[in-house]
């Protein structure tokens, strides 16, 4: 018998509406020593499993039946005095640092609290024990830093610091979930470095919840792909992802951007076959196609951002924030280019000053010949209609209080004040056809809509000024894989069509290698490099291009 | 609930508190206001007067009857008409222990002469006053003055000496930033001492031992403790933790009378409550009838007059504690008869008919100005006013307001209708006329004007023949009468309620005199 | 800074009351003051002088804590004041104590106890007594308990004991039992309040990440209801408490009318009757004074609570 | 139109909150007596068996009449008369439609008042957002009783007196409206920083939109549910601070009272036996403020995004 056997387990959330069945059926195990993916996209139901096991799950949830066997418990037993295990046996993380630790108690605080709810220590042992376990997570001086609060570490730091609250009690079990999908890649790989070392170290079980295949293909041990409450396939990794037998389990792999080489499409499994963007651009009616000459389009020369830290309560440190510094770029037209880099790498702020949501500091950007930082009045107005922006978040990214048509039309209006109301219909309707949209939706509002289709919608809303520029910040970081594969399919397709030049902006790095032509690599708001894009996977010049490439875990079925 | 289980329990409870609260007798007082000033020059105004009669005394004073009684001085004679010499009491001493002088008596008659002084419109007639010896003061008057020794009832005499020593050689004024002594201690010769004074919350009178008098009460001791919130007052007396209440509101007095252990008395007092009607104005400020005034006609005023159903106000609004009135004076006052207190009718259809007649058939609008803290249901009176008078047409326009404002707005003229309330310290017509009926009184806001009436004024003021002087004032009040120049409603009544065990004999002036009350 | 211009608002404030509001000679006076005394006097007082030279002499004087005189007590404000202050700030000080110790301990309690009947039950009480107006409860205590069970005093501050300027009732057993019914009255209101308020941080804050990973760490209930959940849900009770302490201060003003509770609030709304401007500028700028006072006490606290304020540096290991 | 109606009701009956609302019976009981108390209060006119308040229409002689059930009661005065005769339930009908115009006008202009200043401030920042806030905090230091007092003798001032009760409602409810806009400024601009970095904003300025219309097209429909919220605890809150100040004499004259003024004349009669003058408007006023604070309580509850 593995260590940790789950058989079985069904898993509701009752609602008002429906009982809706968010584990079903599901039976695996888990061995001492190693560490088991589960793997799915959202709403598979691997986070559910995670805190069932601890029985931890939100209100209403509750488990069904089935069992979760540990030595002789039953821990889906309503029986089983399950507090009793937490933090003892089984030991959870969760996926945001920032806010898994109370705010207002020092690390040490926490760590002692922890350790002498489990073990009869008296204070000086349990120091020495919390401090232990900070050295063991690598935290640097730990001592030193012991009475700091959760505030003052960086994200992978206070990561660590969690993990090692959830190691306080020698726990033989560790659920991680989605422990890195917060954290930059760099960081990420090295808490996946120091999972791994744990296992080795404490002959610890781990239970790695992931909707990255990426990060499962590189340090799983066996690997549970769920889908929609339910196992698909369950094994080896690389039989698994590498020899897929479910038609899930192949879409899923399929959809994942591969970091070794550059493909003109993801192939999209399933009914819905490709190009369904071909038949019904009926926008490129209204379209006014001019050729790409390949000119320059956007001209960034020097460009700096920074921004003093002004704050009511914050006395002394009122040292401005550089977060973009003496950047020079271009893009061309017709082109897609690749910004890059880690969180703070200044990014998203060059982007805004682009589309002209902040102002630099210093230095120029020229639009078609224009310096868009001096801009105003009906000028500005006419630059705006041709440059557009589809942004990350896809729920903060719509109005939700507006109806899908109004906020399509919206732009269309303020833009052709003239237009007749009917003309915007139709202007709309076709928009959201180009987005593979069915009219009908029009009538909707944002709520009713998943992740996918609230992106389309945001690309429809950025098509109705026929813009030349599309802005693309992390469209699809918020979006599963297979999501992800449509969306990045959509934007080629109507760049290709409708001429759209693309800035792409991304801190994943496969993502990028399949959208874009150019790339620029940011490090602390200053570009590091900036390559064609196939010469920059194949060989990185700087050094810091060299380190991303190398933290970024590789799909390897 | 049951009502009367309450009352049950309640008077359970008192018993209870009557019975452990029988220490050395302690009569515990409350009123809506405090004393304002322990100066008895300083404020010219009823809680402060109350308590200054407890502590200080005057030349001459009135007792439980009223009349005027020798207090300081034993004996006065009247050299000629202006002047007067007072013989002083034999050993009388301050609280101090200090002997009362002559030049005592001197020294706060000009003090209560002197500018930033509140009586010294009492006594305004005084040109000059001095010590004749060592027991004996002379005043000078003006002129005759027959009412000056209902003047010099309320000067009260302080002590020179300890008066100087303790900076209040003149009663507190604005501009200074120190206040004097005199205005949070007193030192006077009363039957009563304070030993503890915080203003607003508790001022100790305790027994004065050294007091010249026969000791007609049996107490050691008063505590005030003034209340401003009368549902908290009258809580407080039922509650037990206070022996008398020297305002209870008219409605509460049954439910305290019948509450055991608690009895209530009653007397008129001198004060009646009458409306103005700007006869004297060209054109009234807040009605629709433009170009002339209606109340200039005498036929709408005893329209006005006519309208009021003064038993109702009194069953209804007064709970019977009012007595109606006729003319603006009460029984006591000198020029008072019962015939003239008499009321014309309550009579709307004669009411509506002298307002056809007078070509205001179908009524017009008006405003009534109305105190709403100054008089007993003042607020409330005002309101059936404007309901009798709407019955015959009259679309009166309620304006209440605080006492402060109401009174600012009669002095500038602002008023055409309007509540006022009349006492008489003095106790004589005079005092009426010459605020309320001269052409230029300081309170004739309804611009009476007779010429006749002025005389008699003079008349009353220079006559010192009783005969003569009192033919003048019966004059002067039958031509005001027949003019309704005003619209009397009623005398109001005072009424206290108290513990039954305690008996502070009830005065028409409302002040109390504790030398003369007693605990059983 | 800050409080500086508050002060400086509140001064305009209270000085445009001299300006606006009804004649103050009228309330001086008697009701047969002549008018040529009456304009001496306006003189003596300088209220015949220009405005501004008005408001320079109201913001000199009142930085020295001088109001003048009481219009209709003839005494110094400043005095008055200094008399009143104790009862004030005694009936406010019980009451807030009150409001917050049970309104924590309630609020948490509900917060818990979501759906348990109890929580139900203090919920709607709590409800039915901000519904009631502030002097009705008042009566209705005095009726109760003054009248009817006979067991508490219904007015005053029964017997105080002076200690040096401080005037109080917190050691004598009467004063101590007249102290009850007002700051009970006082405090039902904002008691209320904060048991909402700590009832909606309590559980915003259990559904929150730390207090799952709390509880996934085996950490005691007890001591994450206590230890994590209330110290976390303090930040915004403090400021809203702080805040409300001084509106306890001005709604005073009716406990302390219906209870006869000699403080400032009573002073106050006496002045407002006879329109003593004096007393009615004073205490506005006490008020305002308290609440300077109240806001400075929030900041420390704040810095005490919450570590992220006290630290500056951030990200020490970058 | 009727198939939009139709939709639209649709979504209000699959709405969580309609669900939330219909299997909440504190929600149900107090909007049920809301409903009731708006409408015979909104049409007292014709509801109210009495006009009490046209003066010749009254008899002093029906005064202290007690309700029906007791031993002097009359069917004619169901609740009984007060001091003057006027009967007590046609004047709570009245008075309560004073005190809800009174607490409704002073949290609109609250709410319009807060709103867009809080709104501007939270949106455009800096010196401006420093000034408003600060000015906020200024005005949290007076009370609204305090306000209202200042602003009555103001008021006073300025105006005649005979003036000043045709005003008085004005005044009274701009104090109250004034003394409670703070409340709507902070949470007004608290949730505009929230919403102020959310991407539909930005889309909208990409967009080219003017300023004003971000603000109040986009950005206020996003935050009128918190505000919705202590608008309707605030309007409570207002209900009371009128019928305080009222009590304190500084309300809405006697001529048309509210439910404060009611109470206030009525409270003279407590000791006396008079109950009922003083009871049934207290009872009223405890029953509005209590259903509208429920609802509110509910709303907080269930509009809450952060607790589920």
């Amino acid at each position: 018998m593995d260590f940790l056997e789950i058989t079985n387990l069904n898993i509701s959330y009752p609602t008002r509406r429906l009982l809706v069945a968010a584990v079903q059926d599901v039976s695996f195990s888990v061995r001492k020593g190693e560490i088991l993916g589960l793997v799915g996209e959202s709403g598979s139901g691997k986070s559910t499993i995670g805190r069932a096991i601890l029985g931890l799950l939100d209100e209403p949830g509750k488990i069904e039946g089935g069992t979760i066997q540990l030595e002789n418990h039953d821990l889906a037993d309503p029986a089983t005095e399950i507090s009793s295990f937490r933090g003892k046996r089984i030991g959870l993380i969760f996926q945001d640092p920032q806010t898994s630790l109370n705010p207002v108690m020092t690390i040490g605080e926490q760590l002692i609290e922890t350790i002498q709810t489990h073990l009869q220590l008296d204070a000086n042992e349990a120091r020495k024990r919390a401090v232990a376990l900070l050295d063991d997570v690598g935290i640097i001086n730990a001592d030193a830093r012991f009475n700091d609060y959760p505030h003052q570490f960086s994200g992978g730091m206070r990561q660590r610091v969690v993990i090692a609250l959830a190691l306080c009690a020698d726990p033989d079990i560790l659920i991680a979930d989605e422990p890195t999908t917060a954290l930059d890649v760099s960081i990420q790989s090295q808490i996946l470095a120091l999972l791994q070392k744990l296992k080795a170290d404490r002959n610890l079980a781990v239970i790695l919840i992931t909707h990255d295949m990426a990060v499962i293909s590189e340090v799983a041990d066996r690997v549970v792909v769920l889908k929609d409450g339910r196992i698909v396939e369950m094994g080896a990794p690389a039989a698994v992802l590498g020899t897929p037998s479910q038609t899930y389990t192949k879409s899923l792999v399929s959809s994942v951007p591969p970091t070794d080489r550059r493909i003109d499409r993801f192939p999209i499994m399933g009914a819905e076959q490709n190009h369904a963007a071909d038949h019904n651009l009926k926008i490129l009616n209204r379209w006014q196609l001019q050729k790409n000459t390949g000119a320059s389009l956007v001209r960034v020369e020097a460009l700096s951002k920074s921004f003093s830290s002004e704050g009511f309560m914050r006395i002394g440190t009122n040292e401005p924030v550089h977060a973009v510094r003496n950047v020079s770029f271009e893009i061309r037209e017709g082109e897609s280019f690749g910004l890059v880099g880690e969180s703070g790498s200044g990014k998203s702020t060059i982007a805004k000053m682009i589309v002209r949501l902040i102002e630099p500091t210093s230095g120029a950007i020229f639009f078609e010949q224009d310096d868009i930082t001096t801009l105003d009045g009906p000028a500005l107005l006419a630059f705006r209609r041709k440059i557009q922006m589809v942004f990350q978040d896809p729920y903060s990214s719509l109005n939700g209080r507006m109806k899908i048509k109004n906020i399509i039309a919206e732009p269309i209006l303020h833009h052709n004040a003239r237009l007749e109301r009917a003309d915007i219909d139709h202007y709309v309707d076709d928009l959201l056809a180009a987005v593979d949209l069915p009219a009908s939706s029009k009538e909707r509002y944002p709520h009713e809509f998943s992740g996918g289709q609230r992106q389309r919608i945001s690309i429809a809303r950025a098509l109705a000024t026929q813009p030349k520029l599309l802005v693309c910040d992390e469209p699809t970081s918020a979006l599963d894989v297979s999501i992800q594969a449509q969306i990045l399919n959509l934007l080629k397709d109507l760049q290709e069509k409708l001429g759209l030049t693309i800035l792409f902006i991304s801190h994943d790095l496969p993502v990028v290698r399949q959208m874009c032509d150019r790339i620029a690599v940011l490090k602390d708001g200053a570009v590091c490099e900036i390559a064609a894009a196939e010469q920059l996977f194949a060989s990185p010049e700087h050094s810091y291009s060299q380190h991303l490439l190398n933290s970024m875990p590789k799909f390897q079925p | 609930m049951n009502l009367k289980k309450i009352t049950s329990f309640v008077a359970v409870a008192l018993l209870a508190t009557v019975a452990s609260t029988a220490q050395a007798n302690t009569v515990k007082w409350s009123m809506k206001g405090d004393s304002l000033t322990l100066d008895p020059h300083e404020q010219n105004e009823g809680p402060t007067t109350m308590v200054s009669r407890q502590i200080y005394e005057a030349l001459v004073s009135r007792g439980l009857d009223m009349s005027i009684e020798p207090q300081l001085a034993t004996e006065w004679t009247i050299e000629n008409p202006t002047t007067w010499v007072f013989t002083l009491r034999k050993g009388v001493t301050f609280h101090d222990g200090s002997p009362l002088t002559a030049s005592d008596v001197v020294f706060s008659f000009n003090r209560a002469k002197s500018k930033t002084s509140d009586f010294k419109e009492y006594i305004d007639s005084v040109t000059s006053v001095e010590a004749v010896g060592a027991d004996k003061v002379k005043l000078v008057t003006e002129g005759p003055n027959p009412i000056l020794l209902n003047q010099i009832s309320n000067i009260f005499v302080m002590s020179e000496a300890w008066s100087k020593a303790n900076d209040s050689a003149l009663p507190g004024d604005f501009n200074a930033d120190e206040k004097t002594f005199a205005s949070s201690n007193a030192n006077g010769t009363g039957p009563f001492k304070i030993t503890l004074r915080e203003q607003d919350t508790k001022t100790v009178f305790e027994k004065n031992d050294g007091w010249w008098g026969t000791v007609a009460h049996n107490l050691d001791r008063i505590e005030l403790y003034p209340i401003a919130n009368s549902a908290t007052r009258v809580a407080s007396l039922l509650s037990g933790e206070i022996d008398i209440v020297t305002d209870a509101p008219v409605q509460d007095l049954k439910r305290i009378d019948s509450s055991a252990g608690h009895t209530v008395n009653s007397v008129e007092q001198m004060r009646t409550i009458f409306l103005g009607m700007d006869q004297g104005s060209a054109e009234l400020r807040s009605s629709n009838i433009k170009g002339k005034n209606p109340l200039a006609d005498k036929r709408v005023r005893q329209a006005f007059y006519q309208a009021i159903d003064i038993e109702a106000i009194k069953k209804k609004v007064m709970r019977g504690l009012s007595s109606p009135a006729g003319i603006i004076t009460f029984p006591g006052v000198t020029g008072y008869t019962k015939d003239l207190d008499a009321r014309l009718a309550y009579d709307p259809d004669a009411s509506k008919k002298l307002l056809a007649d007078a070509g205001y058939g179908d009524g017009f609008d008006i405003t009534l100005n109305c105190p709403n803290d100054r008089y007993v249901n003042d607020e409330a009176i005002c309101t059936a006013v404007v309901g009798m008078l709407g019955k015959v047409g009259i679309n009166v326009n309620l304006f209440a307001q605080t006492k402060s404002t109401h009174f600012q707005d009669l002095k500038n003229g602002l008023s055409d209708f309007y509540m006022l309330g009349w006492g008489v310290p003095t106790l004589d017509s005079h005092y009426v006329f010459s605020f309320l009926y001269d052409s230029k009184g300081s309170w004739n806001k309804v611009g009476f004007d007779n010429a006749r009436v002025d005389e008699l004024i003079q008349t009353m003021v220079v006559e010192v023949d009783p005969a003569k002087r009192n033919a003048a004032i019966a004059e002067a009040w039958a031509i005001v009468s027949d003019d309704i120049s005003y619209l009397p409603l009623h005398h109001q009544v005072i009424s206290w309620a108290s513990k039954s065990n305690v008996d502070v004999p009830i005065r028409p002036n409302n002040e109390p005199l504790f030398r003369f009350a007693t605990v059983n | 800074m800050q409080s500086v211009g508050v002060m400086l608002c509140v001064a305009l404030l209270s000085f445009s009351l001299f300006n606006f509001v009804g004649d103050p000679i009228n309330n001086m006076v008697g009701e047969e003051t002549s008018t040529e005394e009456r304009a001496e006097l306006r003189e003596t007082l300088g209220l015949n002088d220009p405005i501004h030279i008005q408001f320079g002499r109201f913001v000199v004087n009142a930085a020295q804590f001088n109001f003048g005189k009481s219009y209709q007590l003839r005494r110094p404000v400043s005095e008055l004041i200094a008399e009143r202050m104790p009862a004030t700030l005694e009936l406010v000080i019980a009451s807030s104590i009150l409001a917050l110790g049970f309104g924590v301990f309630l609020g948490v309690y509900t917060g818990i106890n979501r759906t348990g009947v109890l929580s139900n039950i203090i919920l709607f009480v709590s409800l039915a007594g901000v519904s009631l107006p502030t002097f009705v409860i008042g009566i209705l205590f005095i009726y109760i308990f003054a009248v009817i069970l006979g067991v508490l005093p219904s007015f005053g501050r029964g017997e105080v004991v002076q200690i040096g300027f401080w005037s109080t009732g917190l050691l004598t057993a009467s004063g101590l039992k007249a102290l009850i019914l007002p700051s009970l009255t006082l405090s039902l209101f904002q008691m209320t309040y904060i048991i909402r308020l700590v009832r909606a941080e309590i559980m915003e804050i259990l559904q929150t990440d730390y207090i799952k990973f709390a509880r996934a760490r085996g950490i005691s209930n007890r001591s994450i209801y206590f230890g994590h959940a209330l110290r976390n849900s303090l930040i915004p009770v403090v400021t809203i408490a702080g805040i409300n302490i001084g509106t306890l201060v001005a709604f005073s003003i009716i406990t302390e009318t219906v209870f006869q509770w000699p403080g400032m609030g009573f002073l106050f709304i006496q002045a407002v009757k006879f329109v003593d401007i004096p007393i009615m500028s004073a205490y506005l700028v006490f008020i305002a004074l308290v609440f300077v006072a109240i806001n400075f006490i929030v900041d420390i606290l704040y810095f005490l609570i919450d570590p992220r304020l006290r630290t500056k540096s951030e990200n020490r290991d970058g | 139109m009727a198939d939009r109606s139709a939709g639209l009701i649709h979504r209000i009956r699959d709405s969580d909150i309609f669900h939330s609302f219909i299997h909440s019976p504190t929600a149900l009981i107090s909007s049920c007596l809301l409903v009731v108390i708006l409408l015979t209060s909104f049409l007292c006119e014709f509801v109210a068996p009495h006009d009490p308040f046209t003066p010749a229409s009254l008899s002093l002689m029906d005064a202290f009449t007690p309700p029906f059930w007791a031993e002097d009661g009359s069917m004619v005065f169901l609740f009984g008369t007060d001091g003057q005769g006027r009967d007590l339930l046609s004047a709570i009908l009245y008075g309560t439609r004073i005190s809800l115009i009174v607490g409704f006008s002073a949290i609109l202009f609250s709410v319009i008042f807060g709103v867009s200043l809080g709104l501007t401030a939270g949106y455009f920042g800096g010196r401006y957002e420093t000034v408003i806030m600060r000015l906020a905090d200024v005005q949290l230091t007076i009370p609204s009783i305090l306000m209202a007092l200042l602003v009555d003798g103001v008021v006073r001032g300025i105006i005649s007196r005979e003036l000043h009760d045709e005003v008085a409602i004005y005044v009274l409810i701009f104090a109250i409206g004034i003394s409670e806009w703070p409340q709507f400024a902070r949470v007004a601009r608290g949730a505009t920083l929230v919403e102020k970095n959310k991407d539909y904003i930005s889309a909208a300025r990409i967009i080219g939109l003017p300023n004003r219309l971000i603000m109040f097209k986009h950005i206020l429909p996003n935050i009128l549910r918190p505000i919705l919220v202590i608008g309707t605890i605030g309007l409570a809150l207002a209900i009371l601070a009128e019928s305080t100040l009222s009590f304190l004499g500084v309300g809405v004259p006697p001529t048309t009272p509210s439910l404060g003024t009611l109470i206030r004349l009525g409270n003279d009669f407590l000791f006396s036996g008079e109950w009922w003058i003083s009871f049934f408007p207290s009872f009223f006023l405890v029953i509005l403020a209590f259903s509208i604070n429920l609802l509110g309580d509910w709303m907080r509850d269930t509009l809450n995004p952060k607790i589920n």
